[in-house]
C-alpha cells in the first residue's frame, strides 16, 4: 500500500486553474479552512466552489478572487450576518451565482457519490433557482407523469473535507459516526474526482483499527491525506475545539471593505509561508482557549 | 548467523525465566530477555516494572521504565509502591539488575565510583529500585561488563546486597530470601558457590580466550579447561531478538 | 393573590397568535437561525408557540435543524454547533434523514421568513433586484426553500414592512401560492404552502380562491390602516377585521416564567 | 474558599527552608512549570524529598535552589546521569540522604496513614543504612519483630511540607484525574501537609464524577490547584503529550556545563509560562500529540510508524 500522506501545498497542488472544487463543511463548522487558505496562497484562479452550506471558506476564497462560480444553498458568516466578500462580488457581477436549497445541494453530492446520474424529487419547483443552475433541471416522471426537479450529480474535480484522523493509506475517520452533518462530508468526499483529507492528525493503523466504524472514507476514496491540526480554524471543529468568534469577528470586519480585505489577505495568508505559520501567528494561547476540554 | 555478544547475554538471561515467573526488569537488555523468554519458552511470564506497570505488551521498544511505549497492552497500571510491595511481599522470582561495580560476593555499587560516599569522585543515580530487588526478589541476575575496575573484588559502596561478606552472611543480616543467581558479562557466565557464595566461572561465551576472562576480572578466578562455553541462540532466536530492537538501542553490536 | 402582570409585548402577542393555529398533532420544523431580530422570528416566536400548544395537549415533535425534540428547559446559551452537540434531545438526526424528513411529507409544518414576501405568499432571501447583479445579494435559499415545497402548512414570520410585503418578489427562494389557484398544484408542489403570516402588526391568511393574502386580524393597538399603509401591495380584507386576542394571564405567565424566564426566545438574549 | 488559584498564587506557598517533594517519573508527570517559577522567584534552601522526578531534581539542583536532597534515584533515561544533581552531591554543596526507591515511597507511604514509621526490609545489609564518623546515613532502626526473630528496619515517616503534583485534569474542588502509571504521587499527596496540584484542564466535577476511577488524588487532600497546559513540558503526560525528547537532548547537554546550564535557566524563566509556550511554538507542542491507540507520540516514515 502506497502511502497517501502529502503536504498541504502539494495537496492544493493538485488543483488546477478553472477546476470545480467542493468544499465540506457548514456554517462555521469543519470548513477545510487550512486548505482555502493554500489555495488563496497558491493563487489559483477561476475556480468553480461548491458546497451545501456555505460560509467563510467561498467567502475568503471568493474575496481573493479564486472563483468564477459559486454553487451552494448559502453563503454568510453565521451570526455575523452576509459574506460581505461574497455578497460585494455578486453585486459587482465579478461571479456567478448558482443557486440550490439545501436538499438540491445534498442530492447532487449524494448522486455523485453513489454514482446516479441524477436524482428527481418535488425540490426547488416553482422557484427562480433553477433558471440560476444548470445542474437543475425539470423531468417528467414517466410513471406518473408529472414534473419533477432532476439535479446532476456532482463529481468535483477536486473535493476537500476536513476530519478528525487519517491513517497514512488513506481511511478517514471522525470521533464520533453520528453527529449530524457528517454524512453530507461524506457524500463530498466521495464525490470528488480528486479527494484532498485535511485531518487534525495522521495516526497509527491501529487506531483506525480500534474503530472501524468511525471510518467515514475508505482509502479508495481518497487521494490524498494532509494533516493539518486546527485546520478548520476559525470555524469548529466538533469535539476538539470551538469556533473563535473573535478571529471570526475581526475578519468580518476586514472584509467590510477591499482594501481592508487585502490587508487581511496580506498579514493572515500571503505574509504567512505556510498553515504552521499561521498556527504560530495565532499564537498558544489562542488555541488552548477554544480548544476543547477532552474527556478522558 | 552469529550472534553478538549482546544478543549472546539477552539469550543467556532470557534462559534463567521459567514459564510462570513473575519477574521484575528494567530497563535494556534485560527488558529484552524478558520478551525473548516471553516469545519462545515462557508465554505466561508476567513481567513488572518500577514504574507501576504490570505486564504490558508493547508494541514499540521502550527507552527506559518510565517510558509510555511501556503502557501498552499493560494488565495493570499501579503506583511504584505497590508493584515494590510486591517484591517484599516474595512474589517476585526472578529480578535484573545492572551494576556499574559488582564484586565476588554479587554485591552491586549504583551509587559512587572513586573517592568515599561522603566525598565521592563520580556521583550516579542511587538505589532507585535495584537495592528493593536485590533485598526481597527470590533470586537475582546481574549483568554488566567484564573489566577490571567493573568486577572487584569487594565494592566501595552497597548499593544492591549480594552475599555480603559470602556464607551466610546474608541471611545473617536479616535478609531471609534471594541473593544473585549468576552474573552475565559480555565475556562469561559466574555463578556463586553454594556454601562460601564465592563467584565462580560457569562458561564462557564462544570465541573467547580464557586469559581475557582472567585478565578482566578484578579478583583471582580460574577458569577450568574443560570450561564450558555459553550456550549461542539459534538463527530464529537471533532474528526474533532483532525484530525486538531494529533501531539497534540495546543490541548496539550489530 | 393575583399578581399583575406586564402588558403583553408585541412578540408574545405573535407567539400566542400562532399557539392557535396548530393542530392535535404536529411535527414542526424550526431552523436554527442566529441574530437578533431574525432569531426571535425564526426560532424564539416557534419555539414559544410550540410550547404553549404542548400546554394546551397539541402533540408536538419539534425539529430544531437535526436535533429531535430537544429539551425546551435545556436549551443552550447559544445555538452555535458546538453548543448543539451538548444539548440533550431524543436523535441527532444525520442532516439526510433530516431533510428526508421532509421530502417524505413527515413535517406537518415550518417556520419561514424572508427579505421579501408578495401577496401570494411567495418569499426570497435570494437577491434584491430583478436582472443583472443583484443591487442586495442575501444569504441564499438554505433550507427554507424545501420546507417552502414539503411541509404541510408552513408559517410565515415576518416584520410588516412595506419594503418587505411586495407586489412580486426579486426572485422566488421559496414558494408560496406561486401566481394564483391552481399554481401549486400545476408545479407539483407535494406541500400546502403558506398558511398564516404572523407579522408585528397582525395575522394574515390566504383567499381559499385568488390564494392572495388577506387581512385575518390586527394587534391589540394597532390599526387597519397602519396594516395597510405597512403592506406594498393591495391586501385583501374582509368585513369586520377584528383584533388578534390578548394573550390570557396564564399564557403570559408560562411565558415569563417557565417557557422564556431569561428572555432567549423573545428578547433574542442569547450568543 | 476557591481552591483555584494562579500558578503564581501556588507558587508563592512555597518558602525558603521547606522541604517539598514533587509528583513524576522519568520524563513523564512532572510539575515542571511550577519548578520553573519557583526558580524564577529564586527561592532557596529547599529540601527535596524525591524517589524519581529526576527532572525537578536536576533543575532545582542546578539553580541552587536546595540545601538537602533526600532521594532514591535521579536519572534521565535513556540519557544518563543528572548531572546538575551529581555536581552538588560531588562537590558537596548539599546534604543528602540516599534510599531505595520502597524505602522512600514507604516512608510517604506511613505518613499518609498516619503511622510513625515504615517497617521495610530493604537496605537491611547495604550501605545506604550505614554510618560515616558513627553519624547515621539515614535515620533508622534496626528492629527485630516482637512476633519472631525476625528483623527489619524501621524508617520514620516521611511528610513533605509541600507536595506539588501535575495531573492531566481536575476540578474546582481539587480533584486530580492522572492516566498511565502514576508513579509515587498517591502516597506524596497522603503524606503532604499542603498539596498543590497543576492540571492540563480544569474539567466540571461532573465529569470527574462521571469517571471517578481516573482520580488518583481526591480533592479532600488538595489545598490549591490551578489549570497550567503543558505544565510538566518538557516531561510528557501519558495520553496528551509525550516527553518533547529533543529538548531532554538539549537539556541533557546543557547541564554538562554549568555556564551552558546557567544561560538554559535563565532562557526557561525569561517570562511567565505562557511566554516559556509562546517559545517554544505551537509546531514544538504538535509534534509531541501521541497517537491515540498507542497514547505516546508516533514519528511517520516513509514504512511506517516509528517509536
Amino acid at each position: 500500500m502506497t502511502s497517501k500522506v502529502a503536504t498541504l501545498s502539494e495537496a492544493i497542488g493538485l488543483i488546477k486553474d478553472g477546476d470545480s472544487v467542493a468544499l465540506g463543511g457548514h456554517t462555521l463548522r469543519r470548513h477545510p479552512m487550512a486548505a482555502a487558505a493554500e489555495i488563496v496562497r497558491q493563487r489559483k484562479r477561476d475556480l468553480h466552489l461548491i458546497g451545501w452550506n456555505s460560509g467563510i471558506d467561498f467567502d475568503l476564497l471568493v474575496g481573493a478572487g479564486c472563483a468564477r462560480i459559486a454553487e451552494t444553498s448559502y453563503v454568510g458568516i453565521s451570526g455575523f450576518g452576509l459574506a460581505r466578500n461574497f455578497r460585494r462580488a455578486a453585486e459587482a457581477g465579478s461571479i456567478e451565482i448558482r443557486e440550490h436549497s439545501e436538499i438540491s445541494a445534498l442530492d447532487m453530492f449524494r448522486a455523485g457519490a453513489s454514482g446516479m446520474a441524477f436524482i428527481a424529487s418535488s425540490v426547488l419547483m416553482g422557484t427562480d433557482v433553477p433558471a440560476t443552475n444548470p445542474r437543475i433541471a425539470t423531468v417528467i416522471s414517466p410513471f406518473d407523469g408529472k414534473p419533477y426537479t432532476a439535479v446532476q450529480a456532482a463529481h468535483p474535480d477536486v473535493a476537500i473535507i476536513h476530519a478528525h484522523s487519517a491513517d497514512r493509506h488513506g481511511n478517514v475517520q471522525l470521533d464520533a459516526l453520528h453527529w449530524p452533518d457528517n454524512d453530507a462530508d461524506v457524500f463530498v468526499g466521495w464525490a470528488g474526482k480528486t479527494t484532498i483529507v485535511t485531518v487534525e492528525q495522521l495516526v497509527s493503523d491501529e487506531a483506525i483499527r480500534e474503530h472501524p466504524d468511525f471510518t467515514i472514507l475508505p482509502r479508495d476514496a481518497v487521494t490524498c491525506v494532509v494533516e493539518a491540526p486546527y485546520g478548520a480554524y476559525p470555524c469548529c471543529c466538533d469535539d476538539r475545539y470551538t469556533y473563535d468568534l473573535d478571529f471570526v469577528g475581526d475578519y468580518y470586519a476586514a472584509s467590510a471593505d477591499p482594501a481592508g480585505f487585502a490587508r487581511y489577505l496580506d498579514e493572515w495568508v500571503f505574509g504567512l509561508a505556510d498553515h504552521d505559520a499561521f498556527l504560530q501567528k495565532v499564537g498558544v494561547d489562542r488555541l488552548l482557549a477554544i480548544t476543547t476540554k477532552g474527556a478522558l | 548467523m552469529t550472534a553478538t555478544t549482546e544478543e549472546l547475554m539477552v539469550f543467556a538471561a532470557s534462559q534463567e525465566i521459567r514459564d510462570g515467573n513473575t519477574v521484575f526488569v528494567g530497563t535494556g537488555l534485560p527488558m529484552l530477555a524478558a520478551y525473548l523468554a516471553r516469545a519462545t519458552h515462557a508465554p505466561d511470564v508476567s513481567l513488572l516494572f518500577e514504574s507501576g506497570i504490570v505486564d504490558p505488551n508493547p508494541t514499540h521498544l521502550a527507552l527506559g521504565v518510565g517510558d509510555f511505549r511501556l503502557m501498552h497492552g499493560a494488565t495493570s497500571v499501579r503506583g511504584l509502591h505497590y508493584v515494590l510491595g510486591l517484591l517484599q511481599k516474595g512474589s517476585i522470582d526472578v529480578g535484573f539488575l545492572g551494576a556499574a561495580e559488582v564484586d565476588r560476593h554479587g554485591n552491586i555499587n549504583s551509587t559512587i565510583i572513586g573517592g568515599t560516599y561522603r566525598h565521592p569522585g563520580k556521583r550516579l543515580p542511587g538505589s532507585g529500585g535495584a537495592n528493593d530487588i536485590a533485598s526481597s526478589a527470590k533470586s537475582t541476575v546481574i549483568m554488566c561488563l567484564h573489566r577490571p575496575e567493573r568486577l572487584v573484588d569487594r565494592v566501595r559502596y552497597v548499593t544492591s546486597p549480594g552475599f555480603l561478606g559470602g556464607n551466610d552472611e546474608r541471611e545473617q543480616s536479616g535478609l531471609r530470601i534471594g541473593g544473585p543467581r549468576m552474573i552475565i558479562t559480555d565475556l562469561a557466565v559466574l555463578r556463586f558457590h553454594p556454601v562460601t557464595r564465592d563467584a565462580y566461572i560457569s562458561s564462557i561465551h564462544p570465541g573467547v580466550d580464557p586469559a581475557t576472562v582472567i585478565a578482566r576480572t578484578g579478583f583471582p578466578i580460574e577458569v577450568p579447561s574443560d570450561v564450558a562455553r555459553t550456550p549461542a541462540p539459534d538463527d530464529t532466536t537471533i532474528q526474533l531478538l532483532r525484530g525486538m530492537d531494529p533501531g539497534g538501542v540495546y543490541l548496539r553490536g550489530r | 393573590m393575583a399578581v399583575a402582570l406586564a402588558p403583553a409585548t408585541t412578540e408574545e402577542i405573535m407567539s400566542v397568535a400562532l399557539s392557535r393555529q396548530f393542530r392535535a398533532r404536529e411535527h414542526a420544523f424550526i431552523g436554527l437561525g442566529t441574530g437578533d431580530r431574525a432569531f426571535i422570528y425564526a426560532v424564539g416566536i416557534p419555539t414559544v408557540a410550540a410550547q404553549l400548544a404542548a400546554d394546551r395537549g397539541v402533540d408536538f415533535c419539534l425539529q430544531y435543524g437535526t436535533l429531535l425534540d430537544p429539551s425546551i428547559t435545556g436549551i443552550p446559551d447559544s445555538l452555535g454547533d458546538p453548543d448543539l452537540l451538548d444539548w440533550e434531545c431524543a436523535a441527532r438526526l444525520p442532516v439526510e434523514r433530516c431533510l428526508d424528513v421532509f421530502r417524505r411529507g413527515l413535517m406537518t409544518c415550518s417556520f419561514i421568513s424572508g427579505a421579501q414576501i408578495d401577496k401570494f405568499g411567495n418569499l426570497n432571501s435570494v437577491r434584491i433586484g430583478r436582472e443583472g447583479p443583484p443591487k442586495v445579494r442575501l444569504t441564499g435559499p438554505i433550507a427554507q426553500a424545501d420546507h417552502a415545497v414539503f411541509a404541510q402548512r408552513t408559517f410565515v414570520i415576518m416584520p410588516h414592512e412595506r419594503r418587505v410585503f411586495v407586489d412580486r418578489v426579486d426572485f422566488i427562494s421559496a414558494p408560496g401560492h406561486g401566481d394564483g389557484p391552481g399554481w401549486r398544484e400545476r408545479q407539483g408542489l407535494p406541500g400546502g404552502g403558506p398558511d398564516k403570516v404572523i407579522t408585528d402588526k397582525a395575522v394574515l391568511g390566504f383567499d381559499a380562491v385568488s390564494r392572495r393574502m388577506t387581512l385575518d386580524s390586527v394587534h391589540p393597538g394597532v390599526t387597519v390602516d397602519e396594516v395597510v399603509a405597512a403592506t406594498g401591495f393591495e391586501l385583501l380584507i374582509p368585513a369586520g377585521v377584528g383584533e388578534t386576542p390578548s394573550p390570557s394571564a396564564a399564557e403570559l405567565a408560562a411565558i415569563r416564567g417557565r417557557i422564556d424566564p431569561t428572555g432567549k426566545l423573545l428578547q433574542a438574549r442569547i450568543k | 474558599m476557591s481552591k483555584v488559584g494562579t500558578l503564581e498564587e501556588l507558587v508563592d506557598l512555597v518558602k525558603p527552608g521547606m522541604s517539598i517533594s514533587f509528583g513524576g517519573f522519568a520524563h513523564s508527570l512532572t510539575p515542571l512549570a511550577f519548578v520553573r517559577e519557583l526558580i524564577r522567584r529564586d527561592i532557596r534552601d529547599l529540601e527535596l524529598i524525591g524517589i524519581a522526578e529526576a527532572w525537578a531534581a536536576d533543575m532545582l539542583a542546578g539553580a541552587g535552589s536546595l540545601r538537602k536532597i533526600v532521594f532514591s534515584n535521579f536519572m534521565f533515561e535513556g540519557f544518563g546521569l543528572c548531572r546538575n544533581f551529581s555536581r552538588v552531591i560531588e562537590t558537596g554543596a548539599v546534604e543528602f540522604e540516599d534510599y531505595s526507591h520502597f524505602a522512600l515511597a514507604s516512608r510517604f507511604s506511613a505518613a499518609g496513614l498516619g503511622l510513625p514509621f515504615a517497617t521495610v526490609r530493604s537496605l537491611l545489609g547495604s550501605d545506604l543504612a550505614g554510618s560515616d564518623d558513627g553519624v547515621q546515613r539515614v535515620r533508622h532502626v534496626d528492629f527485630t519483630s516482637p512476633f519472631g526473630d525476625e528483623r527489619v528496619m524501621l524508617l520514620p515517616a516521611a511528610s513533605p511540607d509541600v507536595v506539588v503534583i501535575h495531573g492531566h485534569r481536575g476540578d474546582e474542588h481539587g480533584n486530580v484525574q492522572i492516566l498511565g502509571a502514576t508513579a509515587v504521587i498517591e502516597e506524596q499527596a497522603r503524606a503532604g501537609k499542603t498539596v498543590i496540584a497543576t492540571v492540563e484542564q480544569f474539567v466540571d466535577s461532573a465529569e470527574i464524577r462521571a469517571t471517578p476511577n481516573h482520580t488518583v488524588v481526591p480533592g479532600l487532600l488538595v489545598s490549591h490547584i490551578a489549570e497550567v497546559p503543558y505544565g510538566a513540558h518538557p516531561t510528557g503526560m501519558f495520553r496528551l503529550y509525550d516527553a518533547d525528547y529533543d529538548h531532554i537532548r538539549q537539556y541533557a547537554e546543557a547541564s554538562r556545563d554549568p555556564a551552558a546550564f546557567a544561560a538554559y535557566l535563565a532562557d526557561v524563566t525569561t517570562g511567565d509560562h505562557q511566554d516559556y509556550l509562546a517559545r517554544l511554538g505551537v509546531r514544538r507542542l504538535l509534534n509531541l500529540r501521541v497517537d491515540p491507540h498507542f497514547g505516546y507520540h508516533l514519528e511517520r516514515t516513509e514504512s511506517g510508524w516509528r517509536a
